[in-house]
């Protein structure tokens, strides 16, 4: 297991080398510069772009670029030279993942309540019920949620604030649109899974044990069923750490997300690179725990990566 | 928190995201224009009457070619720790501004000072540069060429004070750092949290802060306009500035609704190095065939329609009218003509005109200019226009390329008067990309720089002005641009700053 | 009063033709400490009636009684009754610890502490005949052989502390000596803790060995029922002599092979070279389980079954020859020849096929009868013929060859165009022995191809298979527990124990008289459909594969001949005419030096 | 074919009732969004600067936009694009993910792990940069944006096929095809990809209003179709600045998109639960 890891780590590692060359390379691809904005002359653009070393050939700018970045260094931010991108991120990257662990752990737990509810109710019109709510709040583009929240809840109701993340309440509308989507998603498969588990022979056998019905759904049903839910969830809290531009910006929020589309619109190229790799790591680690995760619910699957592990001997 | 109730008198604004440093020799920064309205005293500026306050200098002197500029510093001002403003603080912030490294985008600003511009080129020492300090209070500026309008760039970043015992330089961090950022105006930095917002506070050591009435005033962070304005709507802020049109219909009447101008002109490129566009009948064709009225309404209330290069509502401080009404209105819209004109052209109804391609930034408002264009070209003209939106930066750089058929512009002054912008149709001129060269048009507008006679240079600069728009039909004037403010009303005291148009709140009350 | 008294129960399923009554209006009766047992051919509505006396059922299930009751009271599942399932893998949670899932058990019933119920759960799974049960405790069902979760669900039914019993079809999966330590500990169980047992199953034999009442089901009815005396040796209802008959095995097919096959099976080892040779195979898994240094040879025409404990690794050698698994050491020689180990299965190109046990899982669900077999039938045409693939003759004969196979394997050619699904068990098994042998195989490796299914269907089969191997000639590779079923086909035996083969040899001479210790347990074990000769089978105490002893004979803890060296060494291949043992009391040690024309005979 | 067509048909949608309304609404939608705008009285692109920012009327049923274009008309038009956007990138995501997810998931070892760190650095590439860049060579529009949709589209249904095909694998009916020496690409294609369909297709399914959504959020960047043309998306980010004056401009587009996306939420989720009753009762009659 530990051996998988590490392979999965170094492998992780060489993953984040190439997507920062891709990246390096793209970015450059696309017309603009850092300096240019609507009042500089394009003289003075020239100049600072010199004095920064963007123009020297590409690749002389790649290798030492490299180079800051395996001696730990990201470089600064050209938007704003006294911001190191190892800063941006350290400030932007809680704010997000403040709100995407609450949105992440909302949408869990409410999507895994509906589900189960909706896989263990008799009533046929509590499962519709969940059904066509789920379907609904699928149904909504998360920008449009966030839209419409704002204006009911805040400008026209004004029970809670508009902008910002500055208190507790400031969480609540940007986390309700963010887990709006993940939460219908979660319910719908872990009602479907757990209604096929539910199914099995050993949940039978577990009654016919005497066990409750709500032991099983916890200790014996739910873990198989939520295989099939982990796969969703990782990719899903991927993106949820990783920020949401749209959210961020309806929300005036000060995350990740809204720092990554800005330092493109700006072809901010450190932080650009900063940023993705930053992001990168994020979403191999999280597909990395889920793998984990995985395993752990699946001791089979587990088995399997050891061996995994082992074959690289 | 800034919005935790303190005892003190207290305003919230809404600014523009956090872009740039707050350092006045960096990057062009919308975070430093906030901040530097309340916090730093330039050393004099104009009122809205076009004259002269005061502000770091107590009076200045200037020699009869308008070359050598002196200024006397106030003896009394001093930094918000209480040690005095000194004429080397002036002069810190220019010697690193030009210094390309700090990425200052107003370098080119401090280039009519003698050897700025070799000096900032690597081409000559610091030490040859056209600035004297020959006592803590007084400040000399020697310049290459006679400049009428030096006062005016005054109130630009890279003229304003930095405190030369902690500013050293663009990437030490020292601009936010309440510590070390110190104020020479009424308020200073309390509290910066990056992205979110930061919290200035009255300046106790200012010269003048019996006027001063607020104790803090905190400036929030949006990204957008109309987040801005539903913070407002919900209560979060006093004040939202440069909002959308909209904003403008739903306010109608209400007493937060503040409209102010903008020192700004929006137009179109055409490239004139492109087939038919050389031909000075089409160019004018096409201006005449435009139906400002008409977009006006469509692209909102907040816009106007201008025939001019010159901003609609910048004044002649020397009359205090509006520059652009001191003279006809350079052209005439006019269907009929423009058809002709067409046809002269060789393009009889638009038959055999070639498919032109107008490139604009995806800002909600130029796609919408550039959707009713076509509309318009199409139906008045019968000649086709495609449209190519691109990424702002994309766009930026088609424009310098030179790149485009047509091509969006937008100008805000940078400083008070009609210079900054015909200047940047001169042929050398690295704004102008639409391939102009008029030696009759340079000829006039340089002459304009060395007039010291207001009045004569006054008709030069109009004369240029009808050459380039009303003549030769350069660019497509398209409107001015108002902005939508919503201000708490029970906020007085609010001035409009008249060179740029953005609000100060130095001398507000609440 | 009787524990279990059942009294016209009807279970119904709607269906999209009205409902269906699975089960129609019977009554039966479980005394206190009998074991009664119920039996019927597959889908006559066993396990249904027994999951709805547990009330277990399904919504969609409509249940209809007069009266259930356990001593005089509801069922309750978990107190005073509980059930053993037909399929203890799936009974058990796959990714909970058997430990967990016996704890979670007890502490339902009894209120007490976690130690106390890890206590009782080894105590139990000691019970059920578990010998290690701290190891087992901390395993998953997957790492233990299908006795061992067995055994694990006995106890764990155990550990309800019921008044009654209910076990579905407990020993279907395991072998003769599993299942009758399995039955002994039945036995004992009732006769220790008082309890009462219901036993359902399609095996008569079981049947006959473990039950003192027996009630006949067929189509949802009692059809008969009577004490076993009276089933098994004066049934009066037709369908019960039909199924003794079934049961005791038509004598039809096994003399005729014998004649027809032994000649010509000496033929062939004279000349041929084994057409597939397995030698010092051996392949470990995790927990030290698998098969090791085995060989084995199969040759053209023969049938060789395998038989052996489960877990000991019948599947693993079946695996392993056809390229499922890949072995960790070891050689496999096809026609004399070094098979790769990663590519066997490309390199057979078809020529060794394999049916599988569950014939659920080994049909594509997604293809028709038809383009299953025209998949394979093209499959191998491609690779005999290269020249001849003129498309529409070859159309021809393709759907030609189906339907004659079909028609061999006693389906329809307009069976052809149905889905997997359209069809019972036992059809699909057909299905599946059709697919496998319309390429005309070399091999036919068949992995307890007939366990799933009931004795009737079990006995068409078995005659198919024997029929067309006569016909074809292929070799064949049988593996069964069943040894009723393999005594009547094979014609040489390869015994397995502990991951080795510890016996082959001529099917009818190790039958007849096992030389190897484990051998003659093995056979003995078998129960007969006659409760008299049943109740006499033995069993030797059970035993844990944890305890085999890797530098030894795998049999030596369990081996009432055990010697000092049989714990110490490994037991070489001592063979006599045709027949191979593994075991030291025939090695020249222990028997001592012989003349060449000197005839072994068994030494136990 | 036609028959299994049919009876996939039958299987699958047959008498569920949600697949009936989600189909269709869903085909109603189709047909809206092909003849509003080509049979309608007005243009999509059409300005009339007398009746701008009209409400709802007999003439104009969703009323008009700020350039006096006909709402109607627009927002079925869009409502077209951001289908056709959807439809047709899923169907590319579809198929190139489903056969990388099927080959790395069938390869296995070394192969599979290279695919998938392959599918994960482009998945972790910024979809701004290079959108951007599509927009700049090819110009903004619906191939350009599908284009876009189809860089990292197919990954999560890369990843999804990939499971299942690890699954079937080891399935016996998969060990049986391959003793009897089909060859890998028709093993996959022929007997493991079929089996896999149902969750494909349900997923499928769902990565639709997935691509919708994406479209919409690229509009929202501003890198999206470009004007007059609009999509959904655009249509209601143009809205958006005029929420509080008009508010219908905004409200009229997004009930047009949630009911599309809800159709298709509906489709799926039938499609869904009778894919999980055949295989819950695939395996046997217990
Ligand atoms: N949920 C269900 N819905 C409809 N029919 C069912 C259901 N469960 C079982 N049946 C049918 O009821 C009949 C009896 O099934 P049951 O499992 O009780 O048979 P059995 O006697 O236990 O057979 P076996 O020996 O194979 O275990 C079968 O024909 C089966 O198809
Ligand atoms: N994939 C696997 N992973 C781990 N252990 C395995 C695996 N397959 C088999 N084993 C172990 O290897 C041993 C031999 O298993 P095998 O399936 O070959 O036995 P068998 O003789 O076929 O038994 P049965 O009669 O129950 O089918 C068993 O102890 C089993 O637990
Ligand atoms: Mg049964
Ligand atoms: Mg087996």
């Amino acid at each position: 297991m530990l051996r998988y890891t590490w392979k999965r780590i170094l492998t992780g590692i060489l993953s984040l080398f190439v997507l920062v060359t891709v990246t390096f390379f793209l970015v450059r691809l696309i017309p603009g510069s850092p300096f240019r904005q609507g009042g500089v002359s394009e003289q003075v653009v020239e100049t600072i772009e010199q004095e920064y070393g963007l123009n020297e050939p590409v690749l002389t700018q790649y290798f030492s670029y490299i180079g800051n970045v395996l001696r730990g260094d990201l470089g600064v931010s050209y938007q704003d030279p006294a911001t190191r991108v190892t800063e941006i991120i350290a400030r932007a990257w809680p704010v997000t993942a403040s709100i995407g662990i609450t949105a992440l752990a909302v949408s869990v737990l409410l999507g895994t309540g509906l589900g189960i509810l909706r896989a263990v109710t008799k009533r046929r019109f509590v499962r519709e019920l969940i059904s066509a709510g789920g379907m609904l709040a699928a149904g909504i583009p998360g920008f449009a949620a966030a839209i419409l929240l704002l204006l009911v809840f805040s400008v026209k109701l004004k029970w809670l604030p508009a902008s910002g993340l500055l208190s507790p309440a400031h969480y609540i509308l940007p986390v309700t649109a963010l887990s709006l989507y993940p939460a219908a998603m979660i319910a719908r498969l872990v009602g479907n899974t757990l209604d096929s588990e539910l199914q099995k022979d050993y949940v039978l056998f577990a009654r016919a044990k005497g066990i409750g019905k709500w032991q099983i759904i916890f200790t014996h049903a739910l873990k198989n069923a939520y295989l099939p839910v982990l796969n969703y969830i990782g990719p899903a809290s991927a993106s949820l750490l990783t920020g949401s531009f749209v959210i961020e910006s309806i929300f005036t929020i000060p995350g990740l997300g809204r720092e990554f589309v800005g330092s493109i619109t700006n072809r901010d190229y450190t932080l650009i690179l900063g940023l993705t790799v930053f992001m990168g790591a994020v979403v191999i680690i999280v597909n990395l725990l889920t793998d984990l995760l995985c395993a752990w619910l699946d001791p089979q699957t587990r088995r399997a990566y050891k061996k995994a592990g082992d074959s690289a001997k | 928190d800034p919005s935790a109730d303190g005892e003190g008198k207290e305003i919230t604004v809404a600014i523009s995201s956090d872009t740039g440093t707050m350092d006045p020799a960096g990057a062009i920064a919308l975070t430093y224009l906030a901040y530097s309205v309340s916090a730093l005293d330039e050393l004099l500026t104009y009122d809205e009457n076009g004259d002269i306050e005061y502000r770091a200098a107590e009076s200045y002197e200037v020699n009869d070619d308008s070359t050598v500029w002196t200024f006397h510093l106030r003896e009394d001002a001093l930094w918000s720790d209480g040690s005095p403003v000194t004429s080397a603080d002036f002069l810190n912030t220019i010697t690193r501004a030009l210094d390309p490294a700090s990425g200052s985008g107003y370098a080119n600003y401090l280039f009519p000072i003698e050897n700025a511009e070799a000096i900032y080129n690597g081409e000559a020492d610091m030490d040859t540069l056209g600035v004297e300090t020959p006592d803590d209070h007084t400040l000399i500026f020697h310049l290459a060429e006679p400049c009428v309008y030096f006062l005016d760039l005054l109130r630009l970043p890279v003229y304003t004070p930095s405190c030369s015992e902690h500013a050293d330089s663009v990437d030490s961090g020292w601009d936010r750092d309440p510590e070390t950022s110190l104020a020479n105006g009424p308020f200073r930095l309390a509290e910066y949290v990056p992205e979110q917002y930061f919290v200035l506070e009255k300046n106790e050591y200012y010269w003048n802060a019996d006027e001063i009435n607020l104790d803090t005033i905190t400036y929030r962070f949006f990204d957008d306009t109309q987040s801005m304005a539903n913070a407002y709507e919900a209560g979060e802020v006093d004040v939202a500035t440069s909002l959308s049109s909209t904003v403008m219909e739903a306010y109608e009447g209400a007493e937060d609704l503040f409209v102010t101008d903008q020192i700004a002109t929006r137009y179109i490129y055409m490239n004139l190095n492109v087939e038919p566009l050389n031909d000075v009948r089409v160019r004018e064709a096409i201006n005449l065939a435009i139906n400002r009225e008409e977009l006006c309404q469509i692209v909102g209330s907040d816009t106007e329609p201008t025939y001019n290069l010159v901003a609609k509502y910048m004044k002649d401080k020397t009359t205090g009218e509006y520059f652009v009404d001191e003279a006809e209105q350079p052209f005439e819209e006019n269907v009929e003509r423009a058809r002709e004109l067409l046809a002269e052209a060789g393009y009889p109804n638009g038959e055999g005109f070639p498919e032109l391609t107008y490139n604009y930034p995806t800002l909600e408002m130029d796609s919408d200019t550039a959707q009713v264009i076509q509309e318009q070209l199409k139906e008045n003209l019968n000649i086709t226009i495609n449209l190519e939106a691109q990424e702002l930066q994309a766009n930026y750089s088609t424009r310098y390329a030179g790149d485009f058929d047509l091509c969006r512009m937008n100008w805000t002054a940078d400083f008070a008067d009609p210079y900054t912008y015909l200047s940047m149709l001169l042929s050398n001129s690295t704004y102008n990309c639409s391939g102009i060269n008029d030696s009759e048009y340079d000829s006039i507008v340089n002459a304009s720089s060395s007039e010291a006679d207001s009045v004569k240079r006054s008709e030069l600069l109009h004369q240029a002005e009808q050459l380039a728009v009303g003549e030769q039909f350069y660019i497509i004037p398209l409107y001015a641009m108002k902005s939508v403010n919503l201000v708490n009303p029970d906020i007085t005291g609010i001035r409009q700053i008249p060179a740029s148009g953005a609000l100060e709140y130095r001398y507000a009350d609440i | 009063m009787s524990v279990l008294d059942v009294r016209n129960l009807s279970v119904q399923y709607p269906t999209e033709n009205g409902a269906a009554e699975i089960v129609k209006d019977i009554s039966f009766k479980v005394e206190k400490g009998e074991i009664a047992g119920l039996v019927g051919e597959s889908g006559s509505g066993k396990s249904t009636a027994m999951l709805a006396v547990m009330g277990l059922l399904g919504e969609r299930a409509s249940v209809r009684y007069d009266q259930i009751t356990v001593s005089g009271e509801a069922p309750v599942p978990g107190k005073n009754v509980a059930m053993i399932f037909q399929d203890s893998l799936s009974c058990l949670n796959p990714s909970v610890k058997i430990g967990r899932q016996i704890m979670e058990t007890v502490r339902s019933r009894r209120k007490c502490s976690r130690k106390e119920a890890a206590s009782r759960s080894q105590e139990l799974l000691e019970m059920a005949g578990i010998r290690n049960p701290e190891l087992r405790m901390r395993q998953y069902p997957f790492e233990l052989s299908g006795g061992m979760r067995q055994r694990v669900v006995l106890a764990i039914a155990l550990a309800c502390e019921p008044e009654l019993i209910i076990a579905d079809e407990p020993t279907t999966a395991l072998d003769a000596l599993v299942q009758a330590q399995i039955l002994q500990l039945f036995k004992r169980i009732v006769r220790e803790t008082g309890t009462s047992m219901l036993m359902v199953s399609h095996d008569m034999g079981v049947t006959a060995a473990l039950c003192s009442r027996v009630y006949v089901m067929h189509g949802g009815r009692i059809e008969e029922s009577g004490t076993a005396e009276d089933i098994f040796y004066s049934p009066s209802e037709e369908y019960t002599k039909l199924l003794l008959r079934d049961a005791r095995g038509g004598s039809l097919s096994g003399m005729k092979k014998e004649d027809s096959l032994a000649g010509q099976a000496d033929k062939c080892r004279a000349e041929d070279e084994p057409i597939l040779k397995m030698e010092h195979v051996t392949k470990i898994f995790d927990a030290s389980e698998g098969i090791r240094d085995l060989s084995l040879e199969i040759r053209s025409g023969e049938i060789l079954a395998l038989v052996g404990e489960s877990g000991s690794g019948k599947t693993t050698a079946a695996r392993i020859l056809t390229g499922m698994l890949t072995e960790d050491e070891g050689t496999v020689y096809y026609h004399g020849k070094v098979l790769d180990r990663r590519k066997r299965m490309e390199l057979f190109e078809g020529r060794v096929q394999m049916v599988f046990q569950d014939p659920y899982a080994s049909l594509n669900p997604c293809l028709t009868v038809r383009e299953a077999l025209a998949e394979a039938l093209e499959a191998a045409a491609c690779r005999k013929s290269v020249k001849t693939d003129r498309d529409r003759m070859m159309q021809a004969r393709t759907d030609e060859k189906i339907d004659e196979m079909l028609r061999m394997t006693g389906l329809t050619p307009e069976d052809a165009d149905r889905y997997p699904r359209d069809f019972s068990g036992g059809q699909r098994q057909r299905i599946g022995i059709a697919r496998a042998l319309i390429v005309e195989p070399e091999i036919l490796v068949c992995d307890e191809a007939l366990s799933s299914l009931d004795a009737t269907t079990r006995e068409q089969i078995l005659e198919l298979i024997f029929q067309i191997q006569r016909k074809i000639g292929f070799a064949c590779l049988f593996i069964s527990h069943d040894m009723h079923v393999v005594r009547r086909i094979s014609d040489r035996i390869g015994v397995m124990y502990g991951g080795h083969i510890v016996e082959t040899g001529k099917t009818k001479k190790i039958c007849a008289d096992p030389w190897h210790p484990y051998t003659k347990q093995l056979i003995e074990a078998v129960p007969e459909p006659d409760p008299i000769r049943a109740a006499k089978i033995k069993a030797a105490p059970v035993k844990d594969s944890a305890d085999i002893n890797p530098s030894g004979c795998a049999f030596a803890g369990r081996c009432g001949y055990a010697m000092e060296c049989c714990g110490s060494e490994i037991p070489e291949d001592y063979a006599f005419e045709g027949r191979e043992i593994f075991c030291f009391l025939y090695s020249d040690r222990h028997s001592g030096r012989r003349s060449s024309d000197y005839r072994m005979t068994s030494q136990i | 074919m036609l028959r299994r067509i049919r009876q996939h048909w039958k299987n699958y949608i047959g008498n569920s009732r949600m697949a009936l309304i989600g189909c269709t609404i869903l085909g109603i939608w189709i047909v809206l969004a092909v003849a509003v705008p080509l049979f309608g009285p007005w243009s999509y692109s059409e300005q009339n600067a007398e009746i701008r920012n009209q409400g709802a009327s007999l003439l104009h049923w969703f009323g008009t936009d700020r350039f006096g274009r006909d709402l109607f008309t627009r927002v079925w038009y869009g409502a077209g694009i951001s289908l056709a956007v959807g439809i047709f990138s899923t169907l590319i995501n579809g198929i190139i993910g489903v056969l990388y997810g099927a080959v790395s998931g069938y390869a296995g070892g070394r192969t599979d792990m290279a695919l998938m760190r392959i599918a994960d650095i482009i998945y972790a590439i910024p979809s701004m940069l290079y959108v951007i860049l599509i927009t700049l060579v090819m110009g903004a529009g619906v191939g350009s944006m599908i284009l876009g949709l189809c860089v990292a589209g197919w990954i999560s249904m890369a990843r999804i096929a990939r499971g299942e095909i690890i699954k079937l694998k080891e399935t016996e009916y998969a060990y049986a095809a391959r003793m009897e020496g089909i060859s890998p690409l028709r093993i996959l294609l022929k007997h493991l990809l079929p089996n896999a369909a149902g969750t494909i297709v349900v997923n499928m399914i769902f990565l639709v209003p997935q691509a919708i959504f994406t479209e919409a959020f690229l509009s929202f960047l501003g890198v999206g179709i470009a004007a007059p043309a609009a999509s959904l998306g655009t249509i209601i980010q143009e809205a958006r600045s005029q929420m509080m004056l008009y508010p219908y401009q905004m409200i009229f587009p997004l009930i047009v998109l949630c009911v599309m996306l809800l159709a298709l939420n509906m489709a799926g989720t039938a499609v869904e639960q009778r894919v999980g009753q055949h295989s819950g009762k695939g395996t046997g009659n217990r």
